[in-house]
Order: structure tokens, then C-alpha cells, then sequence
């Protein structure tokens, strides 16, 4: 089945790194097929940041994201540009700390920057814990394979950090009520 | 005299980065534009390609936003039809050094009169980050993986061997000197050539150790020595480091010019 | 009262500038055009005008587009090498829509090939050899008369698209001499100026957009980037762009048929020969030589954009010849357009076609 | 004249804080909806513009708004009710 | 052991490069290319190999021959601006017949154009773009694997017929991750070497001269002049150029069918896709929802030399439907080959195709 | 050592116009690098477009005859795929200095390990004597009828500027210091800039009131003037007439260089 | 009728230019057309130049010589390059002072160089000469056309040397014997 | 040793009669059948490098071989037996 995922928040947040991590979760580690995309240039500094997923059992064919099923929204800036459109049979992660709006779909409210800064001490690992409570509430990788993942992609030394932070995303999406 | 007289407000924020030193040098320069008392319809602004030659696209004057390296080439069409405009070139060190040094050298040796900017950020910060002929030896870039094996360029040095009438350096720490410097050139019948050193915080300070704004900043601060006292310490035998920034005019004279309405 | 004068085609291509207003020359040299660059060296100067030799033909082409932006009529020329090296710039010249005339007086290629030898091997790339979709006019002289009158047109053309013009001549008629018929004066067409109140890219009927000068208080801003009407960069949305690229497209070829420009001969005939430059002149003795109602002449003056209606003006034709100096590029283009046999006659090396070999190819046909 | 950052145009560089002789810019600690974090302003009214820009008809300092990549600062006219509180500090 | 990454496209095109034994890059940095050098930057050093960051693109393609004489395997890549840039010396390399790999991916053009967004806008310019007559290879990856793939067989094909080969991809395949399987060891042709006794520019049977690598005692001059067997200038006989110059187009072309690459789905369909590159992908899907044995779908891997042969691959079809981001540059070459309806679908402005809107025209057509 | 054994003869006579001064400069040549010891299979002979450009074709060792002003381009691809190779670029005035400024200038910078001999006439040579960057103010040429405007390049400066390890200029006239200045250029790891001002009768001469080969070789010997005594001259503040040549050895040093085998 | 002449000699006798003012006398003074077309390039060099005129009451369509009706030869190499293959029905001038062969056709001895230098003191004017003598000996322009059209292309100063030469050339033209 | 032009190469532009310390090199004064009016030797046995090279095993002089654009000045050997009359001026 195929599972498009959409990213978005502001530069610095890790909102590439994040859509990458999924992906190569499916490929590496669950053995499925993944395209990930994103937003490039200099108009893209600045405003919101985007990028997206594609994950399938299948060889994924039209590699560009057209109606997202899974939203991981970031900011409020990103939410007016990439997450207000979501249809309604979208679910979407927003972070809650920095995100004031809320879409017409199932939506995952996830405190990211707020617990990554107060339990964790760094606001840069908010992604991670989007990531886990994407994995955690979606499924669309094994928890396994974005824990591999993660430890792929993140630098030397902070490796206990983030896979915190990702164990934090679990938990925070099995807590949340979905409206 | 406001910035935003000049500025196409529409057009504002601009797409440099925060803290990107770019947007200093347009304000000096149209500090010294204005100061000129030039009519906004007798200037046009031209450029080549990256974050440097983004800058005339947001002043309200005439203005060229040409091919990477090649500002210099189409300002001398210009001048050259039309004496009466004034020309002033915006450019980055990639544009003006690397793809477009052979302009470069060639509009100096002309003497033509235009006033050439050139925001050398020692990288090529449009792109992402990639070696400059100006990055510094060992400095790290996303094409110097493992450091600069190559030497960088004397700009300044560069424009008054090819025969540049006016020609001084400053960064963009030193907004009044460079202001001064640009009114200057401007002022000077010829090639006036006025290298600013600028922070890239995100593509040059962020790989090297200078994270912050500030940080490129406060080097630029500390590193800068002036051209009178560098030559002093010189006669003195006393050796300058090699990673201080000479500071100043560097050469002003007054060969024959091209592109002057006789 | 117009004169006549004996004169190497490439000093007639610089005086056919100089008579259409051409005050502005940036160039390079390089054989076999290098005489065009040498008069307007001599001549512009005497005019008020400018003549500049750049550091290469990357500087020349810009050189013209920026003098151009001044409104004056401005020129280069040059040979594959250097046409080779203008192609980016060309395409700055076609984003912006800035009025120029690029000559080529064609040489043997690939490469340094035949510095001194003819050819037209240049005609695909002058019409494909920038990067990205666009189009371009392009006009192919076949005799001496033709350098001095077409590159004048080529001014016009240039102004009334707003686009770079191209005169695609060849070594043998940039460096033959012949009769020169100089008019006492040339057609002059007006660069259409900005409109009071229209934005900068905001075209008109003819989807051409009004010139804004520079230095008049038009406060333009001009760029290669995807703009829109503002003149303002738009590098991210499709629309924009895709707007952008089909009225610069579509501005030249809905034109297609109105600046069609070429002579006609025996259109009833069943076998006709197509041909633009140097090899029409042999097309033309073998006509004059057979005098034969059956064979036809369709010679190209204006070559891009090629104008398929004109082939169907030969409604008898069964077979259609083309010889050209090089492989056959325009018999590449005709036969996209037409169902009828196609013989395209390349020539390589800088002779001209023999008009023996091509009267034997008709009398097969016939 | 008063001291104004255009807060639709910073990026929160911090340049400006770090120019100032008076230290009238502080860096700032919440982010606006732009996700930008704005300097704050520390008694303006100390700013040598502010102060005198009026009375010598000329810019004074201004090095805050020259070193402001983002054209960002500005001296806005005040109503000429307005009292003028100054406090100069050394 | 063949093992399985997650991969940017242009991360892939470089490590198919060294796979491939590629030692050298020359290049100069330019969106949306920039990933390659990059990463030949980072891993090169590792294999002893040299990348050097040239001062332009024209530098760059300049350094890449010079390599490519000491018997390196070596490359650049860039797009739209810097593939104009470098136009003149790949006439250069075709005149010299000197082995080399060009990475363009492709970006919006004209000019500045659009740095960020997808097209295939220079496939016509990497046939024609630079003076003379002649032929190339092209190349055109579909996918990360591919981008990793085919640059690996650029290599071998440059080697194998001494021409520049290129690997005309676009920003979506050069941008986008996905999965990559890497195989143990590439294929890696051989450079044929000039044999003893053989004249320096004489030809095999294959038109192919074996090559006298720099620094072997070959004493070989070698020049973009046309030359003579002995690769002495000879600029002035029609016959050493007509020679020269039809022997560099047929070494290409007539191997055209033999060296063609492409993937057939369904031959008999009545409707049949005929894409490349990125829009490729939108075909894929349409085929894969629709699952109709009327639509067939010839994806080319190789682009030029166009092998029309293939198109007769589809006896049944009816209608060549073709996708491309471009104005219709390969269907202006398919038209040439074929009676049957062609029907363009271009796209400018950097979006892919629709699926929808694809299978919504191959509903109309059945 | 007979120039023979170097030279292709069965293309002889050369394509030079009599009393042309390329012809010079490959004996100079020639012998310096036999004087080095190196084997004909270990050295490359590069060159771009242009009369002096041809030189290559002549000489029995491998050679690449590239396009106009790239010379250097080719050169250093060469030398930094294979630094066993010895690479020796022949250039002209308009080749290395107009249309190859750049790669001229980079080549400097990046010091890299080539000996770049150029042959400069102060013409175009090739196309029928055009203007160069380095045809004298006011000097007539086809491109410049009513005498040159613009001020000629100091390609001997640029270099030392730009960066170069070794730069010396003589003329066609001198031509044992030339051949020593070649070798020494030849033996120094990094970027060798050697400047021999040839005469071109056809197309310099003959439109410069230099019509006789001669005129222009006893113009070199009356006019050049030794670095060393120019120095002293300016020192004792007397004033070096414009038209003199200075010639000599003009930079040595010992910066890092790129494409030496480590 | 269209007469094909084809010239020849070394580099400095003014090959060229003889070709040139011969189809201007045709083209502005005798109102006929020519076209006059040369060899180029530095091949050219050294060797035998080339010139050729062709000379029509028509407009000239086919620009190139391909069998020379007359050869107007000032040197022995450019005999060899140029005039050796001279069809039988042709005419050949030769300047007999530098041309050894002879052709197997009609050919007209003119000791030009031999007279120029001789009688006139000035090598260079060889090819006035020769044009004289070719003007007389084939009438393909007329003798006043000939006569303005040296005019018009020989440096001030030197244009009763130039007119002495093509009398000259009249002159020898007249005396001659055809072998 | 024996100085030969070689007339297939020479193009006769005389550089060698400029820097011949002995003027052994004079213009010429007929043309050869290329049209080259070749310089003729006067005496040639009194270049240096015809009577010392073979001694010092070195080129001695060879200014005019060095400046000859066309490579057309050499020495031959001359046969062992060949009687050697040198006759010194200054
Ligand atoms: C012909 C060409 N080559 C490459 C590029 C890509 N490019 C755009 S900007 C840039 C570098 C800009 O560097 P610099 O001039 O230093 O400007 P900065 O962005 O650092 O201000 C490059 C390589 C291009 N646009 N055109
Ligand atoms: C791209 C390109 N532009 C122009 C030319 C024409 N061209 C050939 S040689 C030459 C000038 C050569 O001058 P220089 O380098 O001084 O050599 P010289 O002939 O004087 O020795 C020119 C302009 C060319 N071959 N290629
Ligand atoms: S990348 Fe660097 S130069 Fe470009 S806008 Fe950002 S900070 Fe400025
Ligand atoms: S300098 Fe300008 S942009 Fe930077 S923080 Fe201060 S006001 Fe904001
Ligand atoms: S103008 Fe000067 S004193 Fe006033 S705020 Fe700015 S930097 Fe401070
Ligand atoms: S034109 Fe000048 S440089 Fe060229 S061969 Fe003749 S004399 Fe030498
Ligand atoms: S220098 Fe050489 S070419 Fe010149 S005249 Fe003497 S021998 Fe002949
Ligand atoms: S070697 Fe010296 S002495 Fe002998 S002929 Fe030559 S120049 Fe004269
Ligand atoms: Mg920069
Ligand atoms: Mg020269």
C-alpha cells in the first residue's frame, strides 16, 4: 500500500532529515520501497521548509506526493503553506508547542519542541520525537527499522539523545486522544 | 535619505539568510548613491548570478540581473552605448573571481568607468556552500571536504595589476569606511573596484568554526588592519600574519578611461 | 539616389547594419567574419557610434544585449567557435526579450574544423543551441545584395520581437564580392516602447511587450530568472514559467507565416529544390541552365521559424531537394512537415554543390 | 524620532546588538509568528538619533541601520506633543 | 556481495562514476547538479582519484579532456547554463574523438530560467548544441538505480565509441532518494588501445581509431582541426573533412540499433507512451492502474542516437503518446520517423505529468 | 642535440610567415627542455588558437592543439591526472590573455605545475591582425584603424599577481637568456610564466612603421631593458621611458603548487 | 556571356587585388556583373594565393570558378597549383619573367615583373601589368572601365605609376605572339 | 664542420644576417623556384661553431641556428679527410 507523507516546518528544525529517516527505515531495514522529495532553493530560505515520503511494498512509480495520507507539520508557518489542504481522510502530526491551528482532519497533537527542550535539553531533536510519534502512530515503519535508521543518520556521540527523543515520540503518541 | 526610497518595498524581506552581510553592503552602497545626489533614473544596477547578485533586483532602479560571471561584460555594453548612466556593478567573488575573472581583469585593464562591488563571502553561498577562488587555504566548503588546497586570490591585488583605477578594500563590519570607499569609486572616473568582505553565516561560518553571525563578525573585526599601518609593520620587518584582512584604499590613480562622455 | 558598389559580402553585411541604425558593434574576431568586426571598426565611429573589441564572444554577445538595453541597435558577429560560446547569453537574450542581431557566417565544424572553408552547419544548433525551450528568427543571405538587405531586416525583426535575430550566412558568400545595389535609404522600424502604466513583461496583442529603456525612469528590472510581469524573479511556480516560455515561444511562431520571406520558382513544378544561402546559387544555375517547368525553387530567406505553408505552395511537387553544407539539417526540419519525398543533398568539406551533379539528380527524378 | 524595528522584515540577526554603543538592542526571547526571534529594544529614547538626529539635521549614529541587513531599523517621526524623555548614560 | 542503500540521485550518478573506474572531475558547481561534484569531491581523494573544482564550466569540460588523454576515465556534470558553457569543447572532444561523460541535470530553461525545478529542455541542445555535424550518445536515467547504472555505462560507452556520452537526467531523478541496490562490481568496458603500426586517426572496422594515451611514446598530435589519419591539420581539402566528419557521425549511427536501450511494455498495444526520464515514472503509474493491454509504453534509457527500429517494435500502435518536461523536443524527432499519430504532451514549469491526466487521454484515444 | 630530432619534419617548412618570430621561440624551447634531460614520451606540448598556437604540431612529442584561450584548462587536467607528465603550454597574446584571461590568471592562482610559454605580438596574428590585450596604446591594428585606446595588459604582472611562482619576460631577440629563462621555468615546481615578445612582420610590423623582420628585432634589442636596471633607474628616480621593454626575471618564489607528484 | 579567370602567384604580388579591380571595372563601370572570390586561411601562406573573377552580361549565379576560360599566372608554383590542369580551350597569361611551364593551351607571355621592375622601377606593379594585358588581350572589360577601376583601388600617390603599368600592360598584350 | 642552409626550409627573411657577429650570413640575391631569395654564406669556414664545436664538443656560438625561424641552419659533418682552412679575422 502505498503511504504518502508530507513534512513541513521552518529551517533548522530537521524537517529533510526527518522525511530521509523514514525513508531509508522502509528501504534499509523493512525492506520496502520509499521516495522521498523535497523543497530546494533560495526561495525556499527563510519560509517553511517541505518534504515529503512515499512509502510502499511495491517499487514506488509517481515519485511526487500529490494527496498526502500522513501530515508531520511543524510550524505555523508550514501548516498555512503545505498542511491546510489536507483532505479529510489525512491524519496529521502537528507540533503542538509551535503550531496554533489545527486542520479539519484526524489530527495527532505531539508537544515536540516543548518536551525536547524541557526533557530532553535540546529543541533539535523535536523531529525525532515527530518521527516516533508518526512511526508510533501510523505504523507506516517498524519501530525497529526507524531506530536503525536514526542511529544511521545522526552524528557521533548523540545517538542516546535522539533515540530518547525517539522513545519520547512513542510514548507521546500513544498518550494523545485523537479529535 | 531612507533605505526604503530606494528599495523595491514590495520585494522586502529580501531572501538573504539572517544575518547574511549582504544586505549591509546595499545599504552602504546606497548611502553612497545617495550621497552622489545621482537620480535614480541615470543609475542602473547590474549583476551576474548568486546571493551578491541577487541585490539590484530589489533597488528601484534600472537594473540587469545577467548570467554567472558575466556582470562586468554587459555593464561595459552599456556603459559604452550610453556615457551618461551611471554604472555600478554588484557582484560576489565566485561571480567576479571565478567564472567571471577573465571580465574581471579585462574591465580593469580598460579602465572603464564603472564601480564594480564585489560581497566576497570567500564561498559560493547560492549554491550551497562550494569553494570560492577567494576560500581561504584550508577552510572548509563543501567541494574542500578536506580543506582548501588552493590559494585564494588578492582581489584587490588582482585589480590594480590589471590596471583598475580605484581600488580598496573593507567588510562588512566597517560600514562607514565602505561607504566612504563606494562614494569614493563612485566619484572616480574609470574601473573602481571595491571588495566587501561579508559574513555567509550559513554556508562559510557555519563549516568554519564561526557559527555564529556574530563570530564572522567579531573576526572581521579583530583581523582587519589597515593598509597604511600593514605597510608600516611591513617596513618595520615585522611579519603580518597571513590571516589578517588588509584594510583601505590600495590604489587610486588616474589613467585613461573608457566609456567617459569627452 | 541609391548606388552601386563591388563589395565583399561581409563589409556589405556591416554597411546593411550601418544603414538600419546599428550604433552599437561588440564582438570578437574569428574567420571567416572577422571583416565585418574590421569596418565596423573603421565606420562606427564616424556615425557617433561604438565599436568595442570584448576579451572573447562570451563578452561580445553581452556587450550587445547591454548596449541594447540602452535602445540602441546593436550587433555581433562571429563564427561556430564563437557562436559556440555566445549560446548561454543568447538565451539570457531570449528570456529578456532583449532586441539583438547575431551574424554567423558559417565555417566547417565540429571543432576548429575548416577555419576558411564554408558550411552551414550551424543551423540546428542556432535554433537549438541554447539550454531550455525557445525560438528564435534566423535569416540566411545567398548573395552580396542579400548581406546588406537582410541584416538591415534583421534589425527590424529583432526590434519588432523583441528577440535575437540571427543572419546565418556562410563563408562563401560572407567572402565573395560582388554587385552591390546600396539604396539611398532602408526601412526603419520603431522599437515599440513601454506603455505609461503597463508592467514590464506585460505584453500586448502581439504577445511583444513594450521596450523600457533604461535610463529613462522606467525602473526596470531585467533578469534571466523566470519572471512575471513585474519583471520580478519567480523561479518556483509552473504557472509563471510555463506562461513565460509559451508567449516567448508563441511570439515567433504564430508570426511564422506573416514574416515567411523567400523567392518562389515554377510553382507547378513536380520536382522542387529547397534551399537558403551559398547553395541556392547553384540551385539557380541549374534552373537557369535546364529551363524546365517541372522544376522548382523554393529559396529561403528567412529559414527559422520555418514556415511549413510555404511547401504547400508547390501543389504539383513530388519530391522535394535540398542541398545544404552539412547533413542535411533543414531537410531534417522539411521533412517533419510533409509526406512528400524528401532528398536531402549534404555537402561536407566548403565546395559548393555542382550544379552538374545536382541538373543529373533532376533528370533522374523527371 | 523614535527608534522602530520593523518586525515584518527582521530576521533576528542580532547584528544590531552587537553594533549599538548604548546597547539599546538586547537579543529578544520569543519568537514572533514568523518563528523569528525580534531584538528588544532597551530605553530607545538613549539612542543618539533619537536624541539629535532632529536637531543637527543629520543622521548621528546610525550604525544599528547602516550594519542591518534587512533594512529593518528606522527612526519614526513623533507627534509633536510628545514628550521627550532623556536619560543620557555614559 | 550487491548491498541495498537509500540514495539521492546525484549521490548514485557519482558512485556509478566510480564504480565505473571514473579517477577524474572536473567541474564547476551549479543547481541542481552540485550533489555530484560534491560527492566526487568527498570520495575521490579515497580512490586516488583527483577532483579539481575548475574556475567554469568551460574550464571544467577542458580539464576532463585533458584527463581523458592520460587514459583516465573522467567526467563533469552540470546543467542548463554550464551545459551552453561548455558546448564549444564537446565539439572539441567529438573533432578529437576523446572518451568523457557529461552529467546535465536538467533544470528550467531559458537561461537563469528556473535553478530549482525539473525539465528536459536541453535534449535537442545536447544533439545540436554545438557547431558542425555530428553525433553523441545520450543517455537518460528514470530512477536513483538508474542515475547509479547508467552513468557506469556512459563510461563504457564513451570508451567504446570515443565520443563524449551524456547522462541527461533532471532535477526530480537528481533530487529524489530511493532505493539502490548496488552490485558488487560494474561492468567496465575497455579503453581500446591504438595498435601498433596504426596511424593515430585510422580507423577500424567499428570507424573507431584506437586510442594513443598521453605519456606512452605514441608522439600523437592532436588537434580540432580537421585532421588527417595521421592527425596532422589538413583544414583545406573537402575530402579529408567530408571524410572525417561523416566517419565521427557514422561510428554513432550505425550502431544506433545495437547499442539502443529501453524497456517495452505491452508491444501490441494500440496506444502507446513513449517517455524518458522523469516522466517516465507518471507512465509507469498510468500503465500499473489502468492494466490495459491496448496501452503500451517504450521507455528509453538511450535517447540519442534515436533507434526508430524501435518504434516498429509496436506493429499495432496507433498513436506514440509523449510525455516529456519540454515543448515536444523528442516527439519533434519521433514525428520524423513515423506515420502514425504522435501526440506531445508537454510540461514547462517544473511539475511532473499527471497521471490522471495521462490516463484520462489514453481514455479518450481507445 | 639537433632541433631535428624534436621537430616533425615531414611537416616542415612551417606555416609561419618569413622572419616570423614563433619559429625563434621553439628553438628556445626545444633546447631548454633537451637541456633538461626529459624523454619525448614524458612531456606534452598544449597549446589554444592562434599562430603561435601551431607550435605543438611541429614537435615530435604528444600535443594537444585545444581551443582558442583554453589551453591552460586542458593543461591542468592533464597534469593533475598524470603528474609524471611533463606539461608545456605554448600560447599568444590573444589566446592567453583575451579569451583565456581566466584560465590564464586560475592557472597562476592554483600555481599549478605547468611552464606556460607565451608568444606575444602584440597582435592577432591568426585572423589578419585584430587588436590584442596587449597591443600598445595607439598602435594601429584592423580592429583599432585610428590606433588603440585602451591600455595594454602587463601579462608579466598579472602573473606575479595572480600568483605565480616563476614569471620572466624576454624577446625573440634574446634568445639565450630566453632559453635559460624556459629552463629555469621548466625546472621550478608550480605555475612558469614566460613572456617572449615575438615579431609578427606580416601583421604587427607592416601596420606599425616596422615593416622589415629587422626593424622589429632591433626594436627589442634598443628597447628592453634589464628588471635588475629598470629597479635601479626608478630608485635613482629617473623615469623609464613607456615604450621600453623590461625584461628579465620578475618573480621567483616557492608557494605551495598543485599537480607535483608527492 | 560568363567568363571564368582564374588568377595566381605568390603572396605579395597582388593576386587579390587584381582579381578585385577587374570586377569592378565589369561591375561599375561596364555595368555587368562579377563575382570575385579568393583562397583564405593561413594554409594559404607561403604558397601559391588564388583569386578568381567571373565575369557575365547576367547576373552571376553559380559564384564558383570550375573551368577557367582565362589564367592570369604570376608565378611558377601557382602554375603548378593553379594552372597546370588549364583546359585547352582556355587562355593563359603568364608572367614569363617568373613562369618557367607553359601550358598546353593558348598562352600569352607577358614579362611583367621583368618590365615592371625594368621600366617602371617597382616590382609591385607586375599585376597592373598583367591586368593590362589581360584587358587588351580578352576585352572581358573595357579598357576605361579598367582604367577608373585601378584608380579607384591603388594608394594616393602612386596612380600614374599604376596607369603607366596598365598601359604598359596594353602595350605587351598587343606584341605578342601566341604559340 | 660545415654550415648548410637548408633551402627547402628557409624563407629568407634574413634574421641570421642580422646576428652573425662575423657576417658570414648576406642577403641574398636571387630568388630559388619557391620564390625565396635565400642569404648566401660568405666564408662560412670562420663560424665559430664550424671551427671549434667539434673541439669543445659543444655549440659555441649559434646565434644564427637559435634565431632562424625555420630551423633551416645547421652543420654538417664534413668528411674526415676534408682539408679545414680557417682563416681567422676580427
Ligand atoms: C554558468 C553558470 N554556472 C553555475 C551557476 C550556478 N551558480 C549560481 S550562483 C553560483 C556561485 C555564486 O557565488 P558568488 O558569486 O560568490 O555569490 P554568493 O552566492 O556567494 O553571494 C553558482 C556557481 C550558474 N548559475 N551559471
Ligand atoms: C572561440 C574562438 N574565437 C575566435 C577564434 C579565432 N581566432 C583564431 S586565432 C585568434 C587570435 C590569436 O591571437 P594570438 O593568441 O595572439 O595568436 P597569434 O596568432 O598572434 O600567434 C582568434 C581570435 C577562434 N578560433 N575561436
Ligand atoms: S547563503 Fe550566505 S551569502 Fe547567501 S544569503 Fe545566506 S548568508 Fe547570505
Ligand atoms: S540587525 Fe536588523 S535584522 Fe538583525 S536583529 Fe537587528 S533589526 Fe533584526
Ligand atoms: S543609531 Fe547608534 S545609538 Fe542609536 S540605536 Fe543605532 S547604534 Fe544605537
Ligand atoms: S601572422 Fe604574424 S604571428 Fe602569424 S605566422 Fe605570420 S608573422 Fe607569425
Ligand atoms: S634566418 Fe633562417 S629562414 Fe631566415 S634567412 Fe636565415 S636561414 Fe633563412
Ligand atoms: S654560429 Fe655564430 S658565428 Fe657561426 S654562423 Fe652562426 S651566428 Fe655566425
Ligand atoms: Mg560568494
Ligand atoms: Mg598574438
Amino acid at each position: 500500500m502505498r503511504t504518502e507523507i508530507r513534512f513541513s516546518g521552518f529551517g533548522g528544525q530537521g524537517i529533510i532529515l526527518a522525511a530521509v529517516i523514514v525513508g531509508r527505515a522502509a528501504v534499509m531495514y523493512d525492506a520496502k520501497y520509499a521516495v522521498q522529495t523535497q523543497v530546494y532553493g533560495p526561495e525556499a530560505r527563510g519560509g517553511a521548509s517541505m518534504s515529503a515520503v512515499i512509502i510502499d511494498d511495491e517499487p514506488v512509480l509517481f515519485p511526487k506526493v500529490t494527496s498526502p495520507d500522513v501530515y508531520v507539520i511543524m510550524s505555523q508557518e508550514g501548516f498555512e503553506k503545505y498542511g491546510v489542504s489536507a483532505g479529510e481522510r489525512a491524519v496529521m502530526l502537528v507540533d503542538s508547542s509551535l503550531v496554533q491551528s489545527r486542520p479539519g482532519c484526524r489530527c495527532i497533537e505531539i508537544p515536540a519542541t516543548k518536551v525536547a527542550r524541557e526533557a530532553l535539553g535540546r529543541d533539535i531533536v523535536a523531529n525525532i520525537i515527530m518521527i516516533g510519534a508518526l512511526v508510533a502512530a501510523t505504523g507506516v515503519v517498524s519501530r525497529e527499522a526507524i531506530e536503525k535508521a536514526i542511529l544511521d543518520s545522526v552524528p557521533k556521540g548523540t545517538e542516546e539523545l535522539n533515540l530518547k527523543a525517539m522513545r519520547k515520540g512513542f510514548e507521546l503518541a500513544g498518550q494523545v486522544k485523537c479529535e | 535619505m531612507t533605505f526604503d526610497e530606494w528599495l523595491r518595498v514590495d520585494r522586502l524581506p529580501h531572501i538573504y539568510c539572517a544575518g547574511c552581510g549582504n544586505g549591509t553592503v546595499i545599504n552602504c552602497t546606497l548611502s553612497a548613491v545617495d550621497q552622489m545626489g545621482w537620480k535614480k533614473e541615470e543609475i542602473v544596477f547590474v549583476s551576474g548570478i548568486g546571493c551578491s547578485s541577487r541585490a539590484p533586483g530589489y533597488i528601484v532602479t534600472d537594473s540587469l540581473h545577467t548570467t554567472h560571471g558575466r556582470a562586468i561584460a554587459f555593464a561595459t555594453g552599456i556603459k559604452m552605448a550610453n556615457p551618461d548612466l551611471k554604472v555600478v556593478v554588484f557582484t560576489g567573488d565566485g561571480d567576479l573571481a571565478a567564472i567571471g575573472g577573465n571580465h574581471f581583469i579585462h574591465g580593469c585593464r580598460r579602465n572603464i568607468d564603472l564601480t564594480v562591488i564585489c560581497m566576497n563571502n570567500m564561498i559560493y553561498g547560492m549554491t550551497g556552500g562550494q569553494g570560492s577562488p577567494t576560500t581561504p587555504r584550508g577552510a572548509l566548503s563543501t567541494t574542500t571536504p578536506y580543506g582548501s588546497s588552493e590559494a585564494a586570490f588578492d582581489l584587490c591585488g588582482l585589480a590594480a595589476a590589471a590596471g583598475a583605477n580605484y581600488v580598496a578594500r573593507y567588510t562588512s563590519y566597517h560600514v562607514k569606511e565602505l561607504t566612504l570607499a563606494i562614494r569614493t569609486g563612485l566619484g572616480n572616473p574609470g574601473f573602481s573596484f571595491i571588495e566587501a568582505l561579508v559574513q555567509c553565516p550559513t554556508n562559510y561560518g557555519r563549516r568554519n568554526k564561526l557559527r555564529q553571525v556574530s563570530d564572522q563578525i567579531e573576526y572581521f573585526k579583530s583581523h582587519a588592519i589597515l593598509a597604511q599601518k600593514a605597510e608600516r609593520m611591513r617596513e618595520e620587518g615585522k611579519k603580518i600574519p597571513d590571516d589578517m584582512i588588509i584594510i583601505g584604499e590600495l590604489a587610486r590613480r588616474n589613467r585613461p578611461a573608457l566609456g567617459v562622455r569627452k | 539616389m541609391s548606388r552601386i558598389d563591388f563589395m565583399q559580402g561581409n563589409t556589405a553585411c556591416a554597411e546593411g547594419a550601418l544603414a538600419a541604425g546599428c550604433r552599437f558593434f561588440g564582438g570578437y574576431p574569428i574567420t571567416p567574419s572577422t571583416e565585418i568586426a574590421e569596418h565596423m571598426a573603421a565606420k562606427l565611429p564616424k556615425v557617433g557610434g561604438v565599436f568595442i573589441q570584448m576579451e572573447d564572444e562570451i563578452a561580445g554577445i553581452a556587450s550587445v544585449i547591454g548596449a541594447s538595453w540602452t535602445g540602441a541597435r546593436a550587433m555581433t558577429a562571429t563564427s561556430g567557435p564563437g557562436f559556440s560560446l555566445m549560446m548561454e547569453n543568447i538565451g539570457f537574450a531570449v528570456m529578456t526579450e532583449t532586441p539583438c542581431v547575431v551574424v554567423n557566417i558559417q565555417r566547417g565544424g565540429p571543432s576548429t574544423g575548416q577555419p576558411t572553408m564554408a558550411a552551414q552547419g550551424d543551423m540546428l544548433q542556432c535554433r537549438f543551441g541554447s539550454h531550455g525551450d525557445y525560438s528564435i528568427i534566423a535569416l540566411s543571405p545567398a548573395s552580396v545584395q542579400e548581406m546588406y538587405d537582410l541584416t538591415a531586416e534583421a534589425f527590424n525583426l529583432a526590434d519588432r520581437f523583441r528577440i535575437p535575430v540571427f543572419v546565418m550566412a556562410d563563408e562563401i558568400i560572407g567572402h565573395m564580392r560582388e554587385r552591390l545595389m546600396i539604396p539611398d535609404s532602408v526601412h526603419r522600424g520603431e522599437r515599440k516602447l513601454l506603455g505609461k502604466g503597463n508592467l514590464p513583461y506585460q505584453a500586448d496583442d502581439d504577445l511583444v511587450p513594450g521596450f523600457p529603456v533604461f535610463g529613462k525612469g522606467y525602473g526596470v528590472h531585467v533578469t534571466g530568472l523566470t519572471h512575471d510581469e513585474r519583471g520580478y524573479p519567480c523561479a518556483t511556480s509552473p504557472s509563471v514559467h510555463e506562461c513565460l516560455v509559451k508567449r516567448l515561444v508563441d511570439k515567433v511562431e504564430s508570426a511564422r507565416d506573416s514574416i515567411a520571406s523567400c523567392d518562389i520558382v515554377n510553382p507547378d513544378a513536380r520536382v522542387v529544390f529547397i534551399s537558403y544561402g551559398a547553395p541556392s546559387r547553384a540551385v539557380e544555375q541549374v534552373l537557369h541552365d535546364i529551363h524546365n517547368d517541372n522544376v522548382g525553387h523554393l529559396r529561403l530567406k528567412l529559414v527559422w521559424p520555418f514556415a511549413e505553408s510555404l511547401l504547400s505552395r508547390f501543389s504539383n511537387a513530388e519530391t522535394f531537394i535540398v542541398p545544404e553544407l552539412n547533413m542535411g539539417q533543414m531537410a531534417r526540419e522539411i521533412k517533419r512537415h510533409t509526406n512528400r519525398r524528401v532528398i536531402p543533398v549534404p555537402k561536407l568539406g566548403g565546395a559548393l554543390h555542382d550544379p552538374f551533379d545536382l541538373a543529373a539528380l533532376v533528370e533522374e527524378l523527371l | 524620532m523614535r527608534l522602530v524595528i520593523d518586525e515584518s522584515r527582521c530576521k533576528g540577526c542580532n547584528l544590531c546588538t552587537l553594533v549599538c554603543p548604548y546597547r539599546i538592542f538586547r537579543p529578544g526571547t520569543k519568537a514572533n509568528p514568523r518563528g523569528v526571534i525580534v531584538p528588544e529594544l532597551d530605553r530607545p529614547e538613549r539612542c543618539a538619533n533619537c536624541r539629535l538626529q532632529r536637531l543637527y539635521g543629520r543622521t548621528i549614529c546610525g550604525m544599528c541601520q547602516m550594519i542591518c541587513p534587512d533594512q529593518a531599523i528606522s527612526w519614526e517621526e513623533e507627534g509633536p506633543c510628545e514628550p521627550m524623555k532623556v536619560a543620557i548614560e555614559y
